[in-house]
């Protein structure tokens, strides 16, 4: 009987986000601890290298494939040493920033170029629109690892042109993706009520349609994150992309592959905290999704037992 | 088979393992490249000669890998130097092909002329560069060869030549035909390759009586195969998988990893910078941890069993102290020791490649370069390795050569000759050393072998030589089956007995 | 042992919703039994279907809970039944029917599927499933029910789909059957059809009827007791003679008086000019004809009522003159320009002068904005009308002319009920102070109160700021109180204008007059008249 | 239908054009194969014959017109290095992706919907939020990880399937489970939101009022409507198994598309990374279709 919800008059409504973002995020345990973790990540991120760079790097030889879990070579060894003897905690650390720009940097950008070509494509005439899609089909076929060989042999590889590489392949995820959402949402009510109003087209595909996919979109972007950290892990295993002295988890991963079977925590360390960066960030998102919108955020305003 | 592995065994019996395992007298071999091609004449590429060296196509002459009898007969009985620059062979009588015509002199000629053609790319050709050879059928069992320049190690110029019949067109063929024990009998690109026992071999009959040869590009595959009776012999694995005293063996592989350095470019222009880097490395660091025990720190760009192998050259001490006193030296002489040099590493080179470079980066900065490691994919790495150089700034070219074939000369004029495509220096004497050793014989022959190694080490400090590498072999315990230092290129099946 | 087929006892149920719980109804208590017919009248919010959904079982707990009470039928008590003897009566014994038939069927599959499927379901066998459904297909009067049965829902009309859904649940012969707003949005001719084959069907079969509806029309036309409902609670039950000549209660009373079509009718000002004069305006979709050439004229401060039922063109109209459609022909001078030929800029700028309400308030405003957002977005479009800083107090203003309150501006659409809703909507339509306001049946979703709420304020406006208005309806009491002119449209075309009380009084076309009669009128009596005249015209 | 087929087939027509200009182009901008194919030590004279031999010499134009060329006469060159018909390798490997593609797709819809489904039927309980973690878990673990532990433990230690290669049934079974994890994750998200959204609509408290089964209620009345969203996320991962499972097919020795792309990539053998790339996007482009039917075969509001 939701029809029941929506009919009665509220005797007195509660004002959106009446307890505020933090409230409606404690009211969720689950994206509580995603958002703790995620701030922890990003804290890495930005001070990691700083604190931890030199540490990281240093080499043992003697400390070689140290095993975790022991305090005898301090607390910097407890997730243990790499096959250089440099202490995995310090360099799991220090990787989170390449990852996360790499991760972020790629991400956000397939995430802005598709979804604005997705609109454009959405909203615009024909002929547009089909060269965009034609567009999608190319990008979508052409073999990933062939465009980075293409880059990285052109352009050195570093970063800045790794971000180029893995963000262009994502592009056609969302481009259709908010091509198809647009092609719906275009048709609703109150699009043709601001048409009704004078709204311009830019008007209303952002301040109407845009704010409608954008859940979804983001949904996407947290799944992607993961995606592309693993990518760029392959890249860096196949000798493209990425490359030593530079480390990502990835990297690590990809390098501690050929240890699994006589010394699992090279690889097992950096894998779990992609795992877990991945389960934050969709945890999180899909407490965006209700908080964003307004017919839902009640569910976190009172209390989160229904959320 | 063992018994844990009952479960799968009745599913397995279909399987290429399974039937290696049913029937004790057939082996699996598993490798970690696949072969393009089953091309005589590209046998010189090590994963191709691995399959069909001496088990397809044979040679007149074949050396001696196991022990110390230098170049042995094949399908030359004998040979002698007729006059300066000309070599008679005596070939074997009663030879046939797998095809069943039977082997002469013409087959012998038209296989070399076949390496020579321009219809197709003969690897083996590269060998015989810059020299003039003239095949001369003497009759049907003999031939005659001269070579101009004269060459006194015809005979082991004559262990790479494959000896295909005839009537074997210019173009790669896809069923080579050779007077092997052996003929291919099944091809299943990117699957296996299946060679079977031919029953009129004019040598004596190998023990086994089948091979199947299976790909897989993991070493950790590769290892857990044997392990689980799906391969008898996995010829390469990594140190980190060979952990199994009964089943893995160490074997020089007759590879050498060492640092190219181009001397026309400063501050690699300066004899100092350049000790100083060898001084810089701690070569013995690496034995054991990263590399395998069993690795040599190497004095010569050839493994130790090459004549001309210098056992008086020092090895580098490891001197930290002293490489920074050199650098500041330099420096004070205004060398631009400070200026960035790229290293530059190829991913997958050899087992534990990045960690090596890593760790030379680590040691070399230590002492006061400036060093940027990049690790590339392979044909990036060729960019580096080879003539033209890249002129931008300073580059140290880590790499590896092989040289299994017993003589310094596969090796000396391209690494280090003025001309030599991958060789950074320029030296007068180096080149008058390579030209007269290269034309000498006997004892003189090693003897400016031997110079030139010290020559080089000592006084031009050409490069930073590195290790002389070992390689692991896993062996099933019912296969009788010892690696050499030839197994990288080539892997005789007559050489695996069955316990 | 209750001695009736069906009786709900003291039931009592809450929701747990965004505002906190609900009760949704309270203690209520109300029987029917075989052969007669219930009627549970009570506008959106009442609970009127609360009971039956609980009878179904329908209730999700959470976010449901029966509080109390007790359901009898047929000597048992459902509440104390297992989930699988209860799923064993429904559609068996008792059936139930929805409104807005096309979201009620499962569009995937073929409605003879789905009719049968109430036969299978009970473990009958297909094939007597499914010449039941072709039996019942013909019956409920579908024009050749053989390949009827292979269509899919989105395949047939309004009406059309109703007469399935009744007789998917007539398919096991039930003793008792709930009608949920069996008849709302379905045209007034084709409402009286269906109710028409309801009846008949009852008198076949001897079931026992539950007509839950907002209408006292409905009532009228078709129930032999009421039972009236407000706020969860049963405030008045009776015969519908009683509870329309007698109401005790007041809010029975307020219903009633709210019942269009009683006020007094409208003279035009015959000498306004007009803003709008229509010509031949055209639109075809591929060989379909939507329009076909409408001509007339709209004066300044008049209100042009356009009635006519789903699929006569009248909403096609409106969206040609506002230009969310392009029209195939014709021309639409306002004020001298021809709206159809104007460039975007042009048509940017006149557009503040029309404006629209639409029909389904809870669409027709974006979700994710607050009501302060949604109106005042007019403003940042047109910048040169109000300056920024006067928006606050302006937003307030509209809202109060509209009936809502200042504290309102910060909430969001969902908050709010559908009659607000819809007060909202015309606030934004007034932000621009428009010469025309085009309400595109803008009071056919809400509630008769609320209706005449609305209608009465549209009325004020009217007044107050003179300004036009083009209604678009398709029940004609509701414009009977509030047109000056009206337009009849059948299937692209226009059948008849003018005045209102001629339309009303002395309808010429055949179409207004079947359209009149089929109206239902609040009064018994008068509604029994209005039927034979009915059955006459049809006859 | 004819007609969108038709126009299906031209507007990937064009895009397979763009693409093989694109590639042929941008790959011989990544060095010189002689360099890879030859040894690093091959004289000029070598090197330049293997350029004749292959038409390397040409102007890259001239090269592309010949391509083109022989193109249109269905002749897709030799492959550099193994001097055989490239589209016969390619044909050859992708004979076995497709055979995995399918095998593990069919499997991954099945479970994921079944699971989905009845997650989104639970939703909020036990089930439900274990079968989600799992899905999420095996969505972001790397596979190359996942597949030598596997190999390790069921291969190595408890012997129950052959560590890689081809041959019985039994080989396929690590392979596919590696590749069932991550698609499965990502379609049972989709499958439960999607079932989410269709079990609130109001068709299914008909078919309550019905008397309908439970579940017939979620098999019958609400997944085939779900099923719209789901089946675009099922063409987009199987359109990612049809270009081949680069890590699997590595590791599992298994000779499909995949590594052949890579290894031609690596060797800059771009006869056959062209044929490669032509041959699978044909395959997804078949693929898309089918989608589109099944579309059609859902829902009759798109075949009117």
């Amino acid at each position: 009987m939701s029809a029941t919800t929506a009919e009665t008059t509220p005797a007195k409504p509660t004002p959106p986000a009446k307890r505020g973002y933090l409230g409606m995020l404690w009211a969720d345990k689950f994206a509580t601890f995603a958002a703790i973790f995620l701030i922890i990540v990003v804290f890495c991120a930005l001070f990691g290298p700083l604190l931890l760079g030199d540490a990281a790097s240093g080499q043992n030889l003697r400390a070689r494939n140290a095993a975790p879990f022991t305090l005898e070579r301090g607390f910097l060894y407890i997730l243990g040493g790499d096959a250089l003897g440099r202490p995995l905690l310090p360099r799991i650390v220090v990787a989170a920033q390449n990852t996360i720009m790499v991760a972020a940097g790629a991400v956000a950008a397939s995430f802005l170029i598709g979804a604005t070509l997705g609109l454009i494509a959405g909203y615009s005439r024909k002929i547009l629109s089909e060269v965009i899609m034609r567009l999608a089909d190319v990008i979508m076929s052409f073999p990933s690892l062939l465009l980075a060989v293409i880059v990285l042999y052109i352009l050195e590889p570093s970063v800045g042109n790794l971000i180029i590489v893995l963000a262009i392949t994502r592009i056609p995820i969302y481009l259709r993706t908010t091509r198809a959402e647009v092609l719906e949402v275009r048709e609703r009510m109150f699009v043709q009520a601001a048409q009704v109003m004078g709204a311009s087209t830019f008007r209303i595909v952002f301040r109407h349609i845009l704010p409608v996919i954008l859940p979804t979109l983001v949904t996407i972007a947290t799944l992607d994150f993961a995606f592309v950290m693993l990518a760029e892990s392959a890249l860096s295993f196949l000798g493209i992309g990425i490359q030593p002295p530079e480390i990502t988890w990835g990297l690590m991963v990809s390098q501690g592959r050929q240890y699994l079977t006589s010394a699992w925590w090279l690889a097992f360390w950096p894998g779990l905290v992609i795992i877990l960066t991945t389960m934050s960030l969709n945890l999180l998102s899909s407490w965006m999704r209700v908080a964003l919108d307004p017919t839902q955020r009640w569910r976190l305003e009172i209390g989160g037992k229904n959320a | 088979m063992k018994p844990r592995y009952a479960l799968a065994g009745l599913l397995l019996a279909t399987t290429t393992a399974g039937a290696a395992l049913a029937q004790d007298s057939e082996v699996t071999i598993v490798l970690g490249e696949e072969l393009d091609l089953v091309e005589p004449c590209m046998s010189t590429r090590s994963n191709i000669g691995r399959v069909i060296l001496q088990n397809i196509s044979e040679t007149l002459t074949e050396l001696d890998v196991r022990g110390d009898g230098g170049v042995q007969p094949r399908l030359a009985e004998s040979w002698e130097e007729t006059e300066d620059g000309t070599w008679r062979f005596h070939l074997r009588e009663g030879v046939t092909f797998s095809d069943g015509s039977s082997f002469d002199a013409e087959d012998v000629k038209h296989s070399f002329e076949r390496t020579q053609s321009d219809q197709n790319t003969c690897e083996i050709s590269r060998y015989y560069e810059g020299i003039d050879m003239q095949f001369e059928v003497v009759d049907d069992l003999t031939l005659d060869i001269t070579a101009d320049p004269a060459q006194p190690i015809m005979p082991l110029l004559m262990t790479l030549l494959t000896i295909v019949p005839s009537e074997t067109p210019m173009e790669f063929v896809r069923e080579p035909v050779g007077t092997g024990p052996y003929v291919l009998s099944a091809w299943n690109p990117g699957q296996d390759i299946r060679l079977e026992l031919r029953d009129d071999y004019w040598g004596e009959t190998p023990e086994v009586t089948a091979a199947t040869y299976v790909f897989r590009s993991d070493e950790a595959v590769r290892a857990a195969m044997v392990e689980t009776g799906e391969a008898d012999i996995a010829p390469s694995i990594s140190v980190i998988e060979a952990d199994d005293e009964a089943l893995d063996h160490a074997y020089p592989n007759s590879e050498t990893t060492y640092l190219r350095l181009d001397h026309s470019v400063a501050p690699m222009d300066d004899a100092r910078v350049r000790e100083a880097l060898n001084l810089a490395i701690d070569r013995e660091a690496f034995l054991g941890t990263i590399l395998p025990e069993g690795a040599e720190i190497a004095t010569a760009i050839v493994p130790p069993t090459t004549i001309g192998w210098n056992p008086d050259i020092e090895p580098w001490a490891f001197d930290p102290e002293r490489a920074t006193e050199l650098l500041e030296e330099a420096e004070a002489d205004g060398v631009p020791v400070d200026t960035q040099i790229r290293l530059i590493g190829r991913t997958g080179n050899f087992p534990g490649a990045t960690e090596v470079y890593e760790a030379i980066a680590a040691m070399l900065t230590d002492v006061g370069f400036n060093i940027d490691l990049q690790m590339v994919e392979v044909a990036e790495h060729e960019q580096y390795y080879s003539k033209p150089f890249v002129t931008d700034g300073p580059v140290i070219v880590g790499a590896q050569h092989d040289n299994s074939r017993g003589d310094p000369v596969f090796s000396m004029f391209f690494k280090y000759d003025s001309e030599g495509r991958q060789s950074g220096i320029s030296d007068e004497k180096v080149d008058d050393l390579i030209d007269r050793a290269t034309a000498a014989s006997g004892d003189e022959r090693t003897a400016l072998w031997s110079e030139l190694f010290a020559y080089l080490h000592d006084e031009v400090i050409a490069d930073g030589l590195l290790f002389h590498m070992v390689g692991f072999a896993r062996v099933a315990e019912d296969i009788d089956f010892t690696p050499t230092i030839a197994t990288n290129s080539q892997l005789q099946l007559a050489e695996i007995g069955l316990n | 042992m209750p001695d009736h087929l069906l009786e709900v006892r003291n039931l009592s149920v809450r929701f747990h919703t965004a505002q906190g719980v609900v009760n949704a109804v309270n203690d209520v208590s109300w029987h029917v039994d075989r052969g007669e017919t219930l009627a549970i009248l009570g506008e959106s919010g009442s609970g009127k279907s609360v009971s039956s959904s609980a009878i179904m079982n329908l209730i999700d707990c959470p976010p449901g809970e029966i509080h109390s009470g007790e359901i009898w039928f047929d000597g048992k008590d459902l509440l104390t039944l297992s989930e699988e003897e209860r799923r064993a009566l429904n559609g068996k014994r008792i059936a139930m029917i929805f409104q807005d038939p096309l979201s009620h069927l499962n569009p995937v599959y073929t409605v003879g599927w789905q009719i049968a499927e109430t036969v299978t379901a009970h473990g009958r066998p297909g094939q007597m499933a499914r010449d039941r459904a072709l039996e019942l297909v013909r019956r409920v009067g579908i024009p050749n029910p053989e390949a009827a049965l292979k269509k899919y829902p989105h395949q047939f009309s309004g009406g059309q789909r109703q007469r399935l859904m009744i007789a998917m649940a007539l398919a096991l012969k039930p003793d008792i059957l709930i009608a949920d707003e069996p008849t709302t949005a379905l045209d007034v001719t084709v409402q009286a059809e269906v109710l028409t084959l309801l009846e008949e069907l009852q008198a076949e079969t001897g079931m026992g009827l539950v007509l839950i509806t907002h209408d006292l029309g409905v009532v009228a036309e078709s129930a032999d007791r009421v039972v009236v409902m407000e706020g969860g609670k049963i405030v008045e039950t009776g015969t519908p003679h009683e509870i329309y000549h007698a109401a005790k209660h007041p809010y029975t009373r307020k219903l009633i008086a709210a019942a269009p079509g009683q006020g007094e009718m409208r003279v035009p000002d015959e000498t306004a000019e007009p803003i709008l004069s229509c010509r031949n305006m055209k639109k075809s979709y591929g060989a379909f004809d939507a329009l076909k050439g409408a001509s007339f004229d709209l004066m300044a401060a008049e209100t042009l009522a356009v009635v006519g039922e789903s699929g006569s063109g009248k909403s096609t109209l409106a969206r040609l003159i506002l230009r969310l459609e392009e029209a195939s022909g014709g021309e639409a001078l306002w004020k001298g320009q021809d709206l159809l030929q104007m460039s975007p800029r042009e048509m940017g700028k006149v557009r503040r002068q029309i404006q629209m309400v639409f029909q389904d308030p809870t669409q027709s405003l974006n979700p994710r904005m607050s009501v302060h957002d949604i109106i005042s977005e007019a403003w940042v479009i047109h910048r040169d009308v109000l300056e920024k800083r006067r928006w606050r107090d302006r937003v307030v203003e509209l809202l109060e002319q509209v009936g809502l309150e200042a504290s309102h501006a910060g909430r969001y659409p969902h908050q709010f009920s559908g009659g607000q809703r819809q007060r909202i909507a015309i606030a934004r339509a007034l932000a621009l102070e428009p010469d025309l306001i085009i309400c595109d049946e803008a009071v056919s979703a809400l509630d008769v109160s609320i209706q005449a709420q609305v209608i009465e304020l549209l009325g004020r406006l009217r007044d107050e700021l003179g300004i036009a208005f083009m209604f678009i309806a398709h029940d004609l009491p509701v414009v009977r109180d509030f047109a000056d002119r009206v337009l009849v449209m059948k299937s692209g075309d226009i059948v008849e204008q003018g005045p209102v009380r001629r339309i009303f009084e002395d309808p010429r076309e055949g179409y207004t007059q079947r359209l009149l009669a089929a109206g239902l009128d609040p009064d018994p009596e008068v509604q029994r008249q209005r039927r034979e005249a009915r059955l006459k015209l049809t006859a | 239908m004819q007609r969108m087929i038709g126009k299906r087939a031209i507007s990937s027509l064009i895009s397979l054009f763009g693409l093989i200009v694109l590639v042929f182009f941008l790959s011989r901008l990544t060095g010189d194969p002689s360099a890879l194919f030859l040894p690093v030590d091959a004289s000029e004279e070598m090197r330049q014959n293997f350029r004749e031999l292959h038409g390397l010499n040409d102007p890259v134009l001239v090269q592309f017109g010949h391509y083109l060329g022989d193109l249109v006469r269905g002749d897709f060159g030799d492959s550099l290095r193994k001097a055989r018909p490239a589209l016969d390798v390619v044909l050859e490997a992708f004979v076995w992706t497709l055979q995995l593609a399918v095998i593990t797709m069919t499997l991954v819809t099945v479970a994921a919907i079944v699971v989905g489904s009845v997650a989104a039927f639970k939703v909020g309980t036990k089930f439900d939020r274990v079968a989600s973690l799992l899905s999420l878990i095996g969505a972001s673990a790397p596979d190359f990880w996942i597949a030598i532990v596997a190999i390790v433990l069921f291969s190595v230690n408890l012997g129950w399937v052959p560590t890689s290669g081809t041959g019985s049934v039994w080989h396929w079974i690590l392979p596919i489970a590696v590749l069932f994890i991550r698609p499965f994750g990502l379609i049972l998200q989709v499958v439960r939101g999607s079932m989410l959204t269709a079990l609130g609509s109001p068709y299914v408290k008909t078919a309550r009022a019905k008397g309908v089964k439970n579940r017939p209620i979620i098999f019958v009345h609400t997944l085939r409507n779900a099923m719209l969203p789901v089946i675009t996320v099922i063409g987009d991962q199987a359109a990612a198994l049809l270009n081949g499972a680069v890590v699997v097919e590595t590791i599992f020795g298994f000779p499909g598309v995949g590594k052949l792309m890579i290894d031609s990539i690596l060797q800059r053998d771009f006869n056959v990374i062209l044929a490669a790339i032509m041959v699978t996007a044909l395959a997804i482009f078949l693929m898309n279709l089918l989608i589109d039917l099944a579309y059609a075969l859902l829902d009759p509001r798109i075949r009117t």
